[in-house]
């Protein structure tokens, strides 16, 4: 996939991924050669309950552009029900984001098994592309971070 | 009021209790303070009226530690703090004697103010007893009569009812208030673009001077240590740094009271800087209620909370994008 | 003694800002507070506390002291420029005119605090009497006249005129500076005002209110006193009462990292907080009794008894109005009195 | 701050042809804490680990980080590895600059500025990774498996030979499964029921094999070593222990109008029944669904003519409640279901069928008593069409993506069988593709084509037509000659894709087995561990993992039970030390910790707690490091972060936050 580069933007985008599931996917993807853009950077954690929504809000301050959590599909949690929590707690805590004027576009979530490497690449390919047309991350970023 | 020293008096005297946790006037008619009377003669200063909107349940945390009962008073908004920290674990209901107090709205010395009114020296009209209809402000700068209800806080508008949802006996009549919708304002940010809704909210939070006011008040907000005071999480804060940080401090302050918050008001109440902080927490009180089935913190004790359940049917977090004007 | 009409007054604050940063209550979301004037700014003199006071403008509650720069393995450090340009506070009280001397007693003494003293080098205050006092002030009761404020210009808003009197070296530069918009005024109607300022703050509920028994000579009694336990109760161990007061000058240190390297700034800290100074071993007032005591101890005793008798409390009352518990040191006053009359 | 080495692997050229591994060993050494950075082709291999040993000891790291391929793949190597250095094996942390980096980046400048990035946030991480001390865990000896076909049951016969009980659990009346279904087996043409019925047997014999048919798992909770297993024993109204197997019942049992599910519901049954003749147990059950008795209440013949006494219409479901330390899952297949092809006339005609369906009719056991003839008038057919790749293969949303993989052979091995049989009937078969890799296959496929004479058509049949008369129009094309194709056939037979047992999704999140879109079990590694799920303790054997034949399948399930012994065989296993843990000086007892839990590892204590000097009684929580599974879920719903996962602590994450958006 190509994307319209003729920016200077460099987007940080970061991907919270569930060991079980979303981490694998990500291997596979890697395995299977399906290229994604390098801005996506994968942070590997147990399960997407794991993910503090501190941990979104803070990767925003220091300057992310996009943060997109991947965990097993609903159902599938190797925990049974780990993917249940992160799927309220991001739905709320996305709205409130959407309610005090962040772009919507720049938090996703998406259910990646180990088996969609396909889906994986796919995922961060259309991502990276919304945070393209998104554009920099202005109003979340702490403004300390830019110095 | 007076019912309320006496049935406070006896219950001392009888041995029910130890200590009355209620209101103690003030040397200004309008600023009453929380306060702990362990005697009659204490008891002559307690007060309620119309400017007694501090929420008594939190004091209760550390009541709980004390040898023998406390008699606690709660208006009906009270009450679902009270039960949310029982339900926490953080109160113990077989240290506390409740007596419900009736409610006719809550003032806001501010909110009189704002009428045109500078140098207040005397409220009246504000007594329980009163029909609460209008208010006599004396000032140093003339006097004036406003309606009752141009004096009260927001919340007392959107009351969620006068209903006391525990207690062990009720003293006081009540009144109505409601006249708005709770969620009106929420509903009205939520059409704004996307770059209005940063203004609104920028412009608002750029105010705050991080005294953890509306923190420290809240009744859901008990933990030890909060996470934005431990080194443990590395995220102490504590600069009011005009930039993403208070919006993050505000943002997981809500978050974190999420399905249990009781939308008791005292957030926006205590304010210095009169940050309509209640409106974080109701857009999630509005949000769980609409994606999960209504939900009000501490109505019961046994509900399953929101953040803390789920089914397998739950909307996707794309419902965001799909639901937001902007 | 100059005057300017009321409505001319934008002109003014335009001329000032042209040649200097000009700071100046402005409301915003309906609060008022100290800014940095723009065009667009809807500045407010007619309220008469602004929430916080005009301590920021010398002591801003929170300032970058020096940023490291990290690259490969070597730091570079750059100290933040002190301040080196002229800047106006327009509309202090009297109240918080003598705040600011109260921080000179603690910043402006070896070791000077750097950062405060160039400040106070280029800071300029035009101060403004008090027109209508509020029920919550008690400045008299610390010796200030609402009426008379000390500044470098001092002004009086007497109906649709502002009056305008330079009384140092700087009230007289930036009083040159904008001569134009100023005209002649005779002082009858300044005098007026006073009187008529004078005539409420009698009325004024505190203004009576007594500080006997309230020096440095007092400190075992005071700070042994049972009072405390029952008085600090409804404290929240929030920061309100800290953050609005013109005189508290306690300030934390600390790092944010940028990411590339470290901001080390200076933020306020309130002895209310749990972790203020916190050690090691944990923290050496490890009640909220202790903490709450200290405030008042602090503002009424310790700071009086090293500093020839002046009080770190000027009456300006902001406590008084913004505590979420309705707490506040009039009542801490009151209430010692109260015991010691028993 | 720890004292760090970051070791850079080429991994051949896989990394060092798209990162630039010198950059990043110059990047690493600019990092705080890096004492010590390089780089190696090899970095699993022994001389590899050599050099990071060597490190540790000379360096004395207190850290390390290896930039390589995955963690999933080597995490284990290097943690052990340090270990015999001398370092705790927490103290490792891996970043992935392989499979996602260099592997997905093609230009080298920005593959190697994220190997960087990558490197900084492991190097961050491990700055506040803390020593780790894995517990121990008991293994409860005894296996479960999950299915009583071929698979489960060489699965369960192959552990209780190594001497550990087994439980099988099978929801249909008998073990047997799908191979129960076969006529005869490809390529060997021996008869399915001969070879399948002396493992039945077998089974049911075994001292240490305990079967439970007509039952489901109900709950499975616990963890490897140690899950505690629900089974629904569905009421059979047979008593087992009464029960002579006589068949009297089935005899007499008047309402015999029930589709037989192992004909494929060729024929019908009696509501009571045994799916077949050699079923075991050789106890009937009662189907409540069809029977008059529990439809109307009136009849009750079978109990009337029970000599035994066994029928019992009381009986209700039993759930056994039974511990395990290994669960086999051997769920198997079944056809899919072929309402989306009706271009086939499936539902249209009673001479379409699916080749299970074939099997049934040629069977001796069979609705046709083993004659091949037409469903809807019984007279043998002339002209057979073989249609392959019904549902598999299929590019779009309608079927399958995969290939099921038996159909080539099963087809093969019908033509030949009918061609055998009956010489005068004419066999065509449409083919995308025919697959034969498997020994003695493609042999047996020649065979069918030479010495048979079985036409294969390469094409696709665009549509079955039935004609007036009864016959089949069958539009197809041949692909080789590029001509269109009709033929006139008296019985069409579709290979119909295969797919996962339903109930399979429900067992798998049960046992928090991963499975992917199509249902299929995942296993733990594609190549290197293809019988173990990557939940621990749980095994897979046979179709539930992938489409099989059927020596595929035993050897598959010899190696889940290989796998299932060599767990049971330890006595205690070392735990993930990666648990919850919480601070007593913070945690508030709120309980919200443990409303979140699913393991119901957090429990409340009241202690007396000193906080910097106040003493005081508090409700605080304590968590189980036994049954916490490390997901983390706790950690979010503590407010105050009292509660923190250990080696994925709050601290490490934003430390790898930070690093990744610095």
């Amino acid at each position: 996939m190509s994307i319209n580069n003729n920016s200077e933007f460099k987007p940080k985008i970061v991907a919270f991924c569930c060991n079980w599931c979303s981490y694998a996917g990500a291997d596979l993807a890697g395995s299977s050669r399906l290229t994604y853009p390098a801005d996506v950077k994968i942070i590997r954690v147990p399960c997407s309950c794991r993910v503090n929504p501190m941990f979104i809000l803070r990767a925003f301050e220091k300057g992310a552009d996009g943060v997109i959590l991947c965990g097993c599909h609903p159902g599938d949690c190797h925990y049974t029900s780990g993917n249940f929590y992160a799927r309220r707690r991001m739905t709320l805590l996305f709205s409130m984001l959407d309610y005090i004027g962040v772009e919507n576009g720049r938090t996703r979530v998406e259910w990646v098994s180990a088996a969609e490497g396909v889906k994986f690449s796919a995922t961060m390919n259309s991502f990276v592309e919304k945070i393209y047309s998104l554009g920099k991350n202005v109003r979340l970023e702490d403004l300390r971070c830019k110095n | 009021m007076q019912e309320l020293i006496t049935r406070a008096k006896e219950l001392l005297a009888d041995g029910t209790v130890a200590r009355v946790l209620g209101w103690k006037a003030g040397d200004l008619e309008y600023n009453p303070q929380p306060a702990f009377f362990t005697n009659e003669k204490e008891l002559e200063e307690f007060v309620y009226n119309g400017f007694c909107g501090a929420n008594l349940s939190k004091y209760m945390i550390e009541a709980s530690k004390l040898e023998g009962k406390t008699l606690i008073c709660l208006k009906p908004c009270d009450s679902y703090s009270f039960q949310q920290l029982m339900k926490e674990h953080r109160i113990d209901r077989e240290k506390a004697y409740i007596i419900g107090v009736g409610c006719k709205g809550k003032l806001d010395i501010d909110r009189i103010k704002a009428n045109g009114l500078k140098g207040v020296t005397g409220v009246t009209g504000a007594e329980l007893t009163d029909d609460c209809e209008e208010l006599c402000v004396t000032t140093l700068y003339g006097d004036k009569k406003i309606p009752y209800a141009d004096g009260m806080l927001e919340r007392c508008s959107v009351c969620k009812g006068k209903e006391h949802m525990i207690c062990d006996e009720q003293i006081g009549e009540s009144k109505d208030t409601k006249t708005g919708e709770r969620f009106a304002k929420v509903a009205a940010v939520e059409e704004m673009s996307s770059a209005e809704k940063f203004a609104f909210f920028q412009k608002e939070l750029s105010k705050c001077i991080r005294c953890n006011a509306c923190r420290n008040v809240c009744p859901a907000c008990s933990c030890r240590k909060c996470v934005f005071d431990s080194t443990k999480f590395d995220s102490a804060q504590k600069a009011n740094v005009d930039s993403f940080e208070e919006k993050m401090f505000h943002i997981i302050r809500a978050f974190h009271v999420a399905g249990r918050c009781t939308d008791c008001g005292e957030c926006s109440r205590v304010c210095p800087q009169g940050i309509p902080l209640h409106l974080f927490n109701r857009k999630f009180i509005k949000d769980i209620n609409e994606l999960y089935g209504e939900y009000q913190a501490g109505a019961d004790i046994e509900a399953k909370a929101p953040l803390t359940s789920y089914v397998f049917e739950d909307v996707e977090p794309s419902v965001v994008a799909e639901r937001s004007k902007s | 003694m100059k005057k300017i009409a009321k409505e001319a007054l934008p002109m003014l604050y335009k001329k000032i800002a042209e040649a200097k940063e000009l700071i100046i209550p402005v409301k915003v979301c309906g609060q008022t507070n100290y800014k940095v004037w723009t065009e667009d700014a809807e500045v407010d003199l007619d309220t008469l506390k602004t929430v916080k006071s005009a301590k920021d403008a010398f002591f801003p509650q929170s300032e970058t002291l020096y940023t490291v720069k990290k690259e490969d393995k070597k730091l570079h450090i750059e100290p933040e420029a002190l301040k080196n340009q002229e800047f106006v506070v327009f509309g202090m009280k009297a109240c918080d005119v003598q705040g600011v001397a109260v921080l000179d007693k603690v910043f402006l003494v070896d070791p000077v605090d750097s950062f405060y003293a160039a400040r106070r080098e280029h800071g300029i205050i035009v101060s403004m009497a008090c027109h209508e006092p509020e029920e919550t002030c008690f400045c008299k009761a610390f010796g200030l006249d609402a009426a008379a404020p000390a500044g470098d210009v001092v002004t009086w808003m007497v109906g649709d005129e502002l009056y305008w009197n330079p009384v140092t070296k700087k009230g007289e530069d930036l009083t040159a500076m904008v001569a134009e918009l100023l005209t002649d005024a005779d002082e009858k109607a300044v005098e007026a005002e006073k009187e008529s300022i004078k005539k409420i703050v009698e009325k004024l509920p505190y203004s009576n209110l007594s500080l006997e028994g309230w020096n440095g000579s007092v400190l075992d009694e005071k700070f042994n006193s049972p009072i405390w336990e029952t008085l600090f109760k409804p404290c929240l161990a929030c920061g309100t009462c800290t953050f609005v007061c013109p005189t508290c000058q306690c300030y934390d240190i600390k790092d944010y990292d940028t990411g590339h390297g470290v901001q080390r700034y200076r933020c306020w800290d309130s002895c209310m907080y749990s972790d203020f100074t916190m050690m090691a071993h944990g923290n050496n007032r490890n009640s909220q009794m202790q903490r709450f005591r200290q405030r008042f101890m602090h503002k009424l005793v310790y700071f009086p008894a090293n500093n020839d008798g002046m009080y770190s409390c000027v009456g300006c009352g902001r406590c008084v109005e913004k505590c979420p518990s309705s707490l506040n040191i009039v009542k801490v006053i009151k209430a010692f009195e109260k015991k010691e009359e028993k | 701050m720890q004292r760090i080495g970051v070791f850079v692997c080429h991994c051949g050229s896989n990394i060092a042809a798209t990162v630039d591994v010198k950059k990043v060993v110059e990047m690493a050494m600019c990092e705080p804490g890096v004492v010590h950075a390089e780089d190696y082709p090899y970095m699993c291999s022994e001389a590899g680990q050599a050099k990071i040993q060597a490190a540790i000891k000379e360096k004395n790291l207190g850290g390390v980080v290896v930039c390589s391929c995955s963690p999933r793949m080597h995490e284990n190597t290097f943690r052990k590895a340090a270990e015999k250095a001398g370092l705790n094996p927490y103290m490792v942390e891996i970043a992935n600059i392989r499979e996602h980096c260099s592997w997905i980046h093609k230009n080298m400048e920005e593959a190697t500025e994220k190997a960087v990035i990558l490197m900084k946030a492991a190097v961050a991480k491990v700055n506040l990774n803390t020593p780790l001390q894995a517990g121990e865990s008991r293994v409860t000896k005894r296996a479960l498996v999950i299915g009583g076909g071929i698979a489960g049951i060489q699965t369960a016969l192959d552990i209780a030979e190594a001497g550990y009980p087994v439980d099988i659990v099978e929801k249909t009346p008998s073990i047997g499964g799908r191979m129960s279904q076969l006529d005869k087996t490809f390529p060997t043409l021996d008869c399915s029921a001969c070879i399948l019925t002396p493992k039945m047997v077998e089974a049911n014999a075994h001292p240490n094999i305990n079967i439970y048919t007509y039952s489901e798992v109900e709950k499975v909770s616990g963890f490897v070593g140690d899950f505690t297993v629900d089974i629904r024993k569905k009421a059979r109204s047979v008593d087992m222990s009464k029960c002579t197997g006589c068949g009297v019942c089935q005899e007499k049992c008047p309402n015999k109008k029930t589709p037989n599910e192992f004909n494929r519901g060729l024929n019908n049954r009696s509501a009571i029944y045994t799916p077949f003749a050699q079923a075991i147990p050789n106890v009937p059950v009662i189907d409540r669904e069809h029977c008059t008795k529990f439809l109307t209440g009136k009849c009750g013949i079978c109990a009337k003519v029970c000599q035994a006494g066994a029928v019992d219409y009381e009986q209700q479901d039993e759930i056994i409640t039974e511990k395990y330390g290994a669960i086999v899952v051997a769920t198997g297949f079944n056809m899919i279901n072929l309402d989306k092809y009706d271009e086939y006339a499936y539902s249209q005609s009673k001479d379409v069928i699916t080749s299970l369906e074939l099997e049934r009719i040629m069977n001796a056991a069979g609705p046709t008593k083993g004659h091949l003839e037409r469903l809807s008038d019984g007279k043998a057919p002339k002209e057979m069409v073989f249609i392959q790749c019904v549902g598999s293969r299929c590019a779009d949303k309608r079927g399958k993506s995969y290939c099921s993989k038996i159909c080539c052979m099963y087809t093969a091995k019908h033509a030949m069988l009918i061609r055998d049989k009956y010489p005068d009937v004419n066999v065509t078969v449409f083919y995308i593709d025919v697959r034969t890799p498997g020994k003695n296959f493609d042999e047996f496929y020649r065979r069918a084509v030479e010495e048979y004479g079985v036409n294969y058509i390469k094409g696709q049949v665009g549509k079955v037509i039935p004609q007036p008369d009864g016959k089949l129009l069958v539009q197809g094309s041949d692909l080789l000659s590029n001509k269109q194709i009709l033929k006139e056939a008296d019985m069409v037979v579709l290979a119909a894709a295969i797919e996962p047992e339903p109930g399979v999704r429900n067992i798998a999140t049960m046992l928090t087995a991963s499975i992917d879109t199509n249902d299929f079990l995942t296993e733990a590694h594609a190549k290197l561990r293809p019988v173990e799920s990557p939940t621990a303790g749980i095994f897979l054997s046979g179709v539930c993992q992938g489409p099989k034949d059927i020596p595929e399948t035993v050897s598959q399930a010899g190696a889940a039970a290989v796998k299932a012994i060599g767990l049971l065989a330890k006595d205690k296993l070392t735990t993930n030390p990666c648990t919850a843990k919480a601070d007593e000086l913070m945690c508030n007892g709120c309980s919200q910790c443990a409303n979140v839990c699913p393991y119901g590892a957090i429990s409340y204590e009241t202690k007396l707690i000193n906080d910097h000097g106040v003493r005081e009684d508090r409700r605080v929580a304590v968590v189980n490091s036994a049954l916490c599974q490390g997901c983390g879920a706790c950690t979010v719903t503590c407010p105050s972060g009292a509660m923190d996962l250990q080696g994925f602590s709050n601290r490490q994450i934003l430390a790898e936050v930070d690093a990744i958006c610095r």
